[in-house]
C-alpha cells in the first residue's frame, strides 16, 4: 500500500524533472497573470494593493487548473491509465499519489512565490503571511476536485458542458474563502476563520475526491 | 564580436579560435572593471542627496543598456540561423540568452535594492520597469522554448522564429507601456530622483558597460564551446580531441 | 483456471457478441479471431475487467474478477492496443514501472534482460518518444519476460514488429504455455504458436 | 484558394459543435473570473467601476488564451497536420481559417458576453460600447499571436504552460491599448486614439503572424 | 518519375541511411524492408517532404520536391503509422474533409463507394472513436478508392487489417500500379502485389 504510492509518486516526480519546463512555467505562468492586472488595471499602489487578494488567488487558481487538465489524459491515451485500473494495487492510492505529486510540482513553487509577487502589490508582511497560509490550506482542494473534473472530462464528451458546471462552481469557495482571508487581515481583521473553512474543505475533499475521481477514471476507460 | 564569422563559422573551425579569444575577453572585461570600480568609487563624488547608495548606478544602468542590448544580438543571430541554415550562429544565439537574462535580471535587482531608499518601495509599475520586466519574460520563454525541444535543429529554428517575433514587439511593448503610463494617471514616482550626470559618472558607467560587454562575449564563447562539444560529440573531429587530450 | 459464461456485449446499438462461453485451463491457449470491429478487443477488454459485459460473467477458479479483484489482477497481464508507455521516460524506466505497478519488485538487471531479449536493450535509456512504431511495441511487451502472472491478454501482440521479434514473441509465449500459463491471443498474422491445448473463439459481424 | 478556406472553417465549425463544452469551458471561465473581482473585493461601485476595465480585458485575455494551446495539438496527435502540410493547398490560407475558426468559437462568445458582465461593474452604455469594440478590434490580434505560440510549442513537453510564457509577454500591448480605450471613455476622454491602435495592431499580425506559425509548424512537424 | 540522391538521414546520434539512391518509373513499386527501427518510416516521410534529410535531394519529373511543392503535393497521397482522423467526426465527414484538402472535389456518394470498397460502409455515420484498430486504419485507407494522385506513400497499409481488407487494399494497390501509378511501401507481413516492376530498399540497423 504505502510502496504503490511511493512508486506512482516518484515517477510522477521523474517525469517533473524530465520536463523541467514544467515546472518552471508554472512559476512564471503565476508570475505573468499577477503581473498583467497591474497592466490592465494601471499602476496606482492603492488600487493594486485593494485587488490583490483577488488578483493573487485567481492566479494561482490558473495555474493549477491549466497543469491539471493533463493530470490523467497522457495516461488516458497512451493507455497507462488502463494499467492502473488493472494493477493489483487499490486505485485510490494511485490517484491519491498522483494528486499528491501534481501538488509538489505544480502546486508548492506556486504558493512560495506568491508572496514575494505580493511585494510587488505593496502588500504588508502579515498579509502576506495570511497570503502564504491560505494558499497552502487552499490549493489541495483545488488539485483535488480538479482531479475529478480531469478525470469526468476524459470520458465525457460533448455532455462536458455538464462537467464544466459541476466542476467550476466548486472552485468558487475556496477563491472567496481563500481571497477573502487575505482581504480580512489586509483590513485588519482576523483571517483565522476563513483559514479554518479552507483547511476544513481540503479534509473534506482528500476523503472524497479521490472516490469520485477512481469513479469517473473507470466510466472513462470502459 | 568584429571577427569574420563566414570564414569561421563551421564549428570544426571556430571552436579552437573561440578558446585563444576567451583569455582576451575575460582580460579586458577585468581590466575595464577595475578602470570601472575605480572611477566609481574613488573618482566619483558621494552624493549629497542619495549618499552612498547612488553608487548602484555603475552597476545598475550598464545592466539595463546590456539586457537590451543583448536582446537584439541574440535575435539578429537567431535570424541568420534561421535564413541561411547557419549553425554557428544559431548556437551563438542559444549562448547569449541566458548572459541576456542575468543583466536583465541584475537590472531588476539593482533597481529594487535602489528603489527601496529611494523610492519607499520595491516596485512600482513605472512604463521602463515594466517593460524590462516583460524583456526578462521574453529571454525566459526562449530559453524555456529551447530547452523544451531536445532534437538541435528543431530548437534552433524554433527558437529563431520566437526571438524574431519577440524583437518586433520589443518597441511595441515600450512604446505602449510608455503611453499607458502617462495616459491614464497622474504622476507617481519618477527618474527625477536621479542625479545629474557628471561626466565622471558617465565615465564610470561607461567603463563598466564596456567590462560587462566583454565579460557577455567570453561567457558567450565559453557557452557556445560547450555546445558544439554537445553537438558535434559523435563526428570525428571531437573525439579525435578528446583522444589527444586524454 | 478461467471460465466465462454467456458473455455478451452490447456496443452502441450493435450487439458485438451474445452468450460466449469460454473455458480455459492450465496450459490452455485461446485464440481469439475475427473481422475488423468484430469485437475482438472488447472481449478481451471484458476478460481483464476493463469492459463491463452486459450479461454474464467472468470467473477466475470459480470466483467473479469483479468480486476478488486483487487476486485476479495479479495472475494478470494484459497488453492491448496501445502500448501504455510514457513519451519522456526511457525504456527502461517505462518497464521498471509497469513491473513495480504490478507488484513485481524487480531490478534494473532484470530489466534490462527482459530488453534484451527482444532485442532493443539497445535502445533501453533512449526516451521512448524517439522510438519506431515497432521498438515501442516491444518496449510493451518486454514486461512478459518479467512477469509471473498465469495468465496473458494479448490484444494483436505481433502487429508491426518485425519477423525476429514475431520469433523471440512465439517462443516466449510457447514457453509460458508450457510451464502452465494460459494465454488469450488476437492476431490477425498466422503464426505458430506451442501448446497443450489451443481452441478458438470465431467472432462474426 | 477560397474553396480550402472554407473546407478547413467547416471542419473547425463541426469539430467546434461535436465538443460543445470547449466552447462553454472558455465562457465559464471567463464569467468565472470576471465575476471573482466582485466577491473578493467587495461592493464598492466606485473601486469596482475602476477594475473594470482591466479585469474583463484580463479575463478575455485568459479565456482566448487558454483555449489557444489545443489549436494544433488535436491535429498534431492524430496525424490531420501532416496531410495539411503536404496538401497541395497553401498553408497560410489553411492556417488563417484555422485561427478565425477558433477566434468565432472562442473569441465571440466572449466579446458579446463581455458588456453583459461589464453591466455588473456598473459600467455606464457608451463605456460598454467601447468595451465591446474595443474586444472586437483587440481579440484578433491574440488568436493570431496565439497561433505562433502554440504553432511553437506543438508536441514539447508541457505545451499548455510554456504556451503562456511565450505569448503572454506578446499580448501586453494589446491589454494596455485594450484596457486604456475602456478606461479613457470611462473618463469621458476619446477611445479612438486606442481603437485604432488596435485595428492596427489586427492588421499587422494579420500579415505577419500566419508566416511565422507556418514557419513554426513546419518546424515542429520536422 | 520520382528520383532520390544520395539521401542521409541522421536521427539523434544514429546515421539511420546514408547515400540512399532510388528511382521509380510509372508503374514501379519500391518496397522499403528492415527491421523495428531501421528507418522506413522516416525514409518514407522524406520521400513526402515531412521531414528534413541531411544530404541529398527528392526530386519529381527532375525537379527538388522542395522547389517545385504544388506540383509534387498534388501528385502525392501519404499515409503514415498515425490515420490523421478526427475522433469526434464521423468516418464520412473524415473522408470528405481529407479528400477535399487534397484537392478534390468529392460528393457523398463517392466518399461512400470508397468506404463500402473497403468494407466499412456500415460505420460511415459512426464517430471514429468508436471503431475499432483495424476500422480506423480502413477509414485512413479509403481515400486511395477516391485519388488519382500518381504516387502513393504508405507506411504499412495492412498491419491492424484483417485478411479480407488485406485482399481489397492489395487488389487497389495492384489496379494503381498497372494503371501507371507509383507507390512507395513499408511491411512486416508478405503480401503479393502486382506491379510492372518491383524494387526493393533494405535498410539495417
Ligand atoms: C526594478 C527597478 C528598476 C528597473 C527595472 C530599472 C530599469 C532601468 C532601465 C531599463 C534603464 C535603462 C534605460 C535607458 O538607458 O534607456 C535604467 C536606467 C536608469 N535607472 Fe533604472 N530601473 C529600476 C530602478 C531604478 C531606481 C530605483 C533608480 C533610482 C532612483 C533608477 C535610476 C536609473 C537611472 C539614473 C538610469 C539611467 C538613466 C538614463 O540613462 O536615462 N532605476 N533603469
Ligand atoms: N532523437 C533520437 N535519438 C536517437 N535515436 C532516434 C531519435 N529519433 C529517432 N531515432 C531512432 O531512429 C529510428 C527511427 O526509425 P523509424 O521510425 O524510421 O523506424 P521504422 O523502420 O519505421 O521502424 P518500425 O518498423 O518499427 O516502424 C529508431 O531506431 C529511433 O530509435
Ligand atoms: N458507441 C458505439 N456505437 C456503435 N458501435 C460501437 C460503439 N462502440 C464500439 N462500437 C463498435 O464495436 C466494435 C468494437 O470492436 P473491437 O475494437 O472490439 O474490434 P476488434 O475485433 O478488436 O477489431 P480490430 O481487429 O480492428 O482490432 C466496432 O465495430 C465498433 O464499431
Ligand atoms: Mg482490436
Ligand atoms: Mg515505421
Amino acid at each position: 500500500m504505502n510502496s504503490v504510492w511511493f512508486i506512482v509518486l516518484r515517477r510522477e516526480l521523474l517525469l517533473a524533472m524530465r520536463r523541467r519546463s514544467d515546472v518552471a512555467t508554472t512559476l512564471f505562468f503565476f508570475l505573468i497573470v499577477s503581473s498583467l492586472f497591474p497592466l490592465g488595471i494601471g499602476p496606482e499602489p492603492a488600487v493594486l494593493s485593494s485587488i490583490a487578494p483577488g488578483v493573487l488567488w485567481v492566479a494561482a487558481l490558473l495555474a493549477n487548473m491549466l497543469s491539471l487538465t493533463r493530470l490523467f489524459s497522457s495516461d488516458f491515451n497512451d493507455g497507462t491509465l488502463e494499467q492502473m485500473l488493472i494493477a493489483p494495487q487499490p486505485l485510490i492510492v494511485i490517484i491519491i499519489a498522483k494528486i499528491f505529486g501534481h501538488w509538489v510540482v505544480c502546486g508548492l513553487p506556486v504558493i512560495l512565490l506568491a508572496p514575494i509577487i505580493g511585494l510587488q502589490y505593496a502588500l504588508p508582511n502579515d498579509v502576506l503571511l495570511v497570503l502564504f497560509l491560505s494558499l497552502l490550506l487552499g490549493t489541495p482542494t483545488l488539485s483535488l476536485v480538479g482531479a475529478i473534473g480531469a478525470a469526468l472530462t476524459l470520458g465525457v464528451r460533448g455532455s462536458g458542458l455538464l462537467v464544466a458546471l459541476l466542476v467550476l462552481p466548486l472552485y468558487i469557495p475556496v477563491l472567496i474563502f481563500g481571497a477573502g482571508a487575505v482581504a480580512a487581515s489586509q483590513h485588519g481583521m482576523g483571517a483565522e476563520a476563513h483559514l479554518s473553512l479552507l483547511a476544513a474543505s481540503s479534509i473534506l475533499s482528500l476523503v472524497l475526491a479521490p472516490i469520485a475521481t477512481s469513479t469517473a477514471l473507470r466510466i472513462a476507460v470502459e | 564580436m568584429h571577427i569574420n564569422w563566414f570564414k569561421y563559422s563551421s564549428p570544426q573551425t571556430f571552436y579552437p579560435l573561440a578558446g585563444k579569444m576567451i583569455p582576451w575577453f575575460y582580460g579586458l572585461a577585468v581590466l575595464f572593471a577595475l578602470a570601472g570600480l575605480y572611477v566609481s568609487f574613488a573618482l566619483a563624488p558621494t552624493d549629497f542627496q542619495q549618499g552612498e547608495a547612488y553608487r548602484i548606478i555603475f552597476v545598475h544602468v550598464p545592466a539595463a543598456w546590456m539586457s537590451m542590448f543583448i536582446y537584439i544580438v541574440m535575435a539578429g543571430w537567431a535570424a541568420f540561423g534561421l535564413a541561411l541554415n547557419a549553425r554557428l550562429s544559431a548556437m551563438m544565439a542559444q549562448a547569449l540568452a541566458p548572459t541576456g537574462a542575468m543583466f536583465t535580471f541584475l537590472a531588476l535587482v539593482t533597481g529594487s535594492l535602489w528603489g527601496k531608499p529611494m523610492w519607499g518601495t520595491w516596485w512600482v509599475w513605472d512604463a521602463r520597469l515594466t517593460s524590462e520586466l516583460i524583456l526578462l519574460f521574453l529571454y525566459l520563454g526562449f530559453i524555456a522554448l529551447q530547452s523544451a525541444i531536445d532534437d538541435p535543429r528543431r530548437s534552433d529554428r524554433a527558437g529563431a522564429v520566437l526571438a524574431l517575433v519577440g524583437v518586433v514587439n520589443v518597441p511595441i511593448i515600450y512604446f505602449s507601456v510608455k503611453w499607458w503610463n502617462t495616459l491614464h494617471q497622474g504622476s507617481t514616482i519618477s527618474m527625477t530622483a536621479a542625479p545629474k550626470m557628471v561626466t565622471i559618472m558617465l565615465l564610470g558607467m561607461l567603463f563598466m558597460a564596456l567590462a560587462f560587454w566583454m565579460y557577455s562575449i567570453a561567457v558567450a564563447l565559453v557557452r557556445v564551446r560547450c555546445i558544439i562539444l554537445e553537438r558535434e560529440r559523435s563526428t570525428e573531429w571531437v573525439k579525435n580531441l578528446f583522444g589527444e587530450e586524454k | 483456471m478461467l471460465t466465462a459464461n454467456n458473455l455478451t456485449c452490447v456496443r452502441g446499438d450493435r450487439v458485438l457478441f451474445r452468450n460466449t462461453q469460454l473455458q480455459l485451463k492450465n496450459g490452455g491457449l485461446l485464440y481469439v479471431l475475427g473481422e475488423n470491429g468484430s469485437g475482438k478487443s472488447s472481449l478481451l477488454k471484458v476478460i481483464s475487467g476493463l469492459l463491463y459485459s452486459q450479461e454474464g460473467e467472468v470467473l477466475w477458479n470459480g470466483k467473479s474478477i469483479r468480486r476478488d479483484k486483487e487476486e485476479y489482477q495479479s495472475n494478470l497481464v494484459y497488453i492491448g492496443h496501445q502500448n501504455g508507455l510514457k513519451d519522456d521516460l526511457t525504456a527502461l524506466e517505462n518497464l521498471m514501472f509497469i513491473a513495480r505497478l504490478a507488484n513485481k519488485d524487480i531490478k534494473d538487471g532484470d530489466a534490462l534482460g527482459a530488453l534484451d531479449a527482444i532485442g532493443i536493450k539497445r535502445c533501453a535509456n533512449l526516451p521512448v518518444r524517439v522510438l519506431s512504431q515497432g521498438q515501442k511495441r516491444r518496449v510493451a511487451l518486454a514486461r512478459l519476460w518479467i512477469t509471473n502472472s498465469r495468465l496473458w491478454v494479448l490484444d494483436e501482440p505481433f502487429a508491426a514488429l518485425d519477423s525476429f521479434s514475431i520469433d523471440s514473441m512465439a517462443s516466449r509465449i510457447g514457453e509460458h504455455l508450457i510451464g502452465g500459463g494460459m494465454a488469450v491471443i488476437t492476431t490477425h498474422q498466422h503464426i505458430e504458436l506451442k501448446s497443450q491445448s489451443t481452441q478458438t473463439v470465431r467472432l462474426s459481424s
